[in-house]
């Protein structure tokens, strides 16, 4: 058992090791927040090979809806302010707008 | 302090936090060996105290005055939040769209709810016994309430979450377990001690104080994640800037209808929507915060 | 209980590992099917790591994966709706998961979950661990689902001057509506 | 299993709970690891909890507000 104990653990680390590497070498957050999802998942892998399942269970339970949920919030809520900013520099006339009564 | 010299600062720290930590790890035990002085008496411990998760022990019991700061963290950042992140007056709120979600993920939503819901109380119930506790299971209770905006739409996990009433059980949970706290100083004991008694070892009534504590870190973990997202999603989805007219496109939640939302407010004329047309700052009028 | 952990190595080898490389490159699509996989995978590799250590308390892990991976993918498919959808399906590695992922769900699954309910033997850890995996399958088929559906009727345009009456259920044509709901 | 049951009767809005109590009950019970008297009351009560959130999602989801606001 021991061997294959270790083997797991050495595995479980690796991953960790590149999806954190990846996370760090991902720029933008969209791409960054699929990455965080898969280093979450190695981080609780790990932490249950080296039998801490309370800290595993942590991590999964944040890492695998919650902190997507809370990063792509973040990222809808700024891009829609560059957005906003952007069309009210360009006058605001957005060229897609459909409204109904046809603004201008 | 020059550049200089600060750097010297630094480097004098760092250098003795290395020297520090290199020989704290010389005394370290191997790794992944049987033996561990805090770990057998923490082992010890928690088996004198009938609690057959260790780790529950340490956290509600032999360490709970850590976990008490831990707690007061999550509640302090959700009160951060919610002050950062509250409707100001240069903002109004659009009311959100229904979202378009194929109906087998929606039906999907419904039925997985309330079996993540009750696996979350599971976790938060079974905290002395099995891997888990207040903080993992509330941080599930959560999350299935969420399930309501990820799979339907806002508009219907706004009609099952009431905001008030998740932030006073937000602070009931923390008041909770600071009075928990207190039951062992009125036993005579120190605060947070586990003052009831231990029960049958490996049920859910042993471990003394450790399920209450899990059942109030649960309920503030919980309310306290709701009201953290509530504000998130708050500002993602319903609250734009009032000096910008162009609420209609495409800021809201899906469904590009293109249709100018009327803001959630009663006196406000809703349906030719002279809300936001003029780019005047104060148009709309005052909005309670949340 | 040496082959369960050696299971799980291999499968942390085999399925685990590629999806971090699926998740770190290419479109947003491929990512989000990365993470997709990664959740069936991971909580399968737990299940086998409860079994080799001979933890039955450890089977939490599995089951709280279980209801929250496909949660997070969901997210996901909500959340990145645009950038689902203005790629279509062009990166070979995206569509082939997006076709296999319900088949190797059904498959892995049970080729998992059926040999540790024999090892487990009769009783109600038998039957968590059939739940578990119901919900797994369940949950990744209507995750699939849900990116393939973004996919097919993410943005078009509704009519202006549309009313919001989100009165029941609304059915659009995604094709193909086969009940998934899990469990 | 959801959206199935139109509430028109006082059985009929007692059903949906009901059935969903019985599911998640069933669910508890499966999940614990040992058996017993108050095992099963806490597993009750949080399937109650369960089978009426249960119920207010699928009217939030499916109402727009007017019935049976879940307040």
């Amino acid at each position: 058992m021991r061997p294959v104990a270790d083997v797991l653990i050495v595995l479980a680390l690796a991953l960790v090791a590149a999806s954190s590497t990846a996370a760090v070498l991902a720029r933008d957050p969209v791409r960054q927040s699929t990455v965080l999802a898969l280093l979450g998942l190695s981080l609780a892998l790990l932490f249950a090979v080296l039998q801490a399942p309370d800290v595993a269970l942590s991590q999964l339970a944040v890492g695998s809806a919650l902190t997507p949920l809370m990063l792509l919030l973040s990222v809808r809520k700024v891009r829609r302010k560059g957005k906003e900013g952007g069309s009210h520099r360009n006058a605001g006339n957005r060229t897609g707008s459909t409204d109904q009564e046809g603004r201008r | 302090m020059s550049r200089r010299a600060r750097l010297w600062v630094l480097a004098v720290g760092g250098l003795g936090l290395a020297v520090l930590l290199f020989a704290a790890s010389l005394e370290l035990p191997g790794f992944g060996g049987d033996w561990h002085p805090y770990g057998v008496r923490a082992v010890e411990a928690a088996l004198a105290r009938h609690t057959s998760n260790v780790v529950a022990a340490v956290n509600f019991d032999q360490r709970a005055f850590d976990t008490l700061g831990e707690e007061s963290i999550l509640f302090c950042a959700a009160l951060g939040t919610v002050v950062l992140l509250r409707q100001t007056s240069d903002e109004h709120r659009v009311r959100p769209e229904p979202a378009r979600v194929a109906p087998p993920v929606r039906r999907y939503a419904l039925v997985a709810l309330p079996v993540t819901l009750l696996i979350g109380l599971y976790i938060v119930a079974h905290g002395q016994l099995s891997p888990g506790g207040g903080f993992q299971g509330g941080v599930v209770v959560a999350t299935a309430l969420h399930l309501l905006y990820i799979a339907v739409d806002y508009r219907a996990l706004e009609r099952i979450r009431p905001i008030g009433l998740y932030a006073m059980a937000d602070a009931a949970g923390e008041a909770a377990y600071l009075l928990l706290g207190a039951a062992g100083l009125i036993a005579g004991t120190a605060y947070l001690a586990n003052v009831l008694p231990y029960g049958t070892f490996n049920t859910l009534a042993s471990g003394g104080t450790v399920p209450l504590l899990n059942a109030a870190v649960g309920v503030e973990v919980a309310s306290g994640v709701v009201v953290l997202l509530a504000s998130f999603l708050d500002q993602a989805v319903e609250i734009v800037d009032a000096d910008d007219p162009d609420s209609s496109g495409r800021n809201s939640d899906q469904d590009n209808s293109g249709r100018p939302r009327a803001p959630d407010n009663s006196d406000q004329p809703p349906a030719p929507d002279t809300s936001g047309r003029t780019p005047t700052p104060h148009n709309p009028p005052e909005e309670k915060p949340t | 209980m040496n082959g369960w952990l050696s299971a799980a190595a291999l499968l942390l080898l085999v399925g685990f590992a590629p999806t971090v490389w699926g998740a770190a490159s290419g479109p947003v699509r491929r990512r989000v099917m990365a993470q997709n996989l990664a959740t069936l995978a991971g909580c399968l590799v737990l299940l086998l790591l409860a079994q080799g250590y001979a933890r039955p308390s450890y089977v939490d892990l599995a089951l709280v994966l279980a209801v929250l991976g496909p949660a997070g993918t969901l997210v996901y498919a909500r959340l990145l709706a645009d950038e689902l959808a203005e790629r279509p399906a062009r990166d070979p590695v995206a569509r082939a998961l997006g076709r296999a992922m319900t088949p190797l769900a059904a498959v892995c699954v049970p080729l998992v979950v059926l040999p540790l309910c024999v090892a487990t033997g009769p009783g109600r850890a038998m039957v968590k661990l059939l739940a578990i995996g119901a919900l797994l399958i369940g949950g990744n088929i209507v995750s699939t689902r849900a990116l393939s559906a973004r996919h097919a009727t993410g943005h078009t345009p509704r009519g202006t001057g549309h009313t919001p009456q989100a009165t029941g259920p609304e059915r659009h044509t995604t094709g193909g509506q086969s009940g998934a709901a899990g469990g | 299993m959801s959206g199935a049951v139109k509430p028109s009767g006082a059985a009929a809005k007692a059903a949906e709970p009901a059935v969903w109590w019985a599911v998640l009950t069933g669910l508890w019970l499966v999940l614990v690891s040992s058996l017993d008297t108050l095992e099963f009351l806490v597993g009750a009560a949080a399937a109650l909890l369960g089978a009426f959130a249960a119920r207010a999602a699928r009217r939030a989801a499916a109402g727009d507000g007017n019935r049976g606001r879940p307040r």
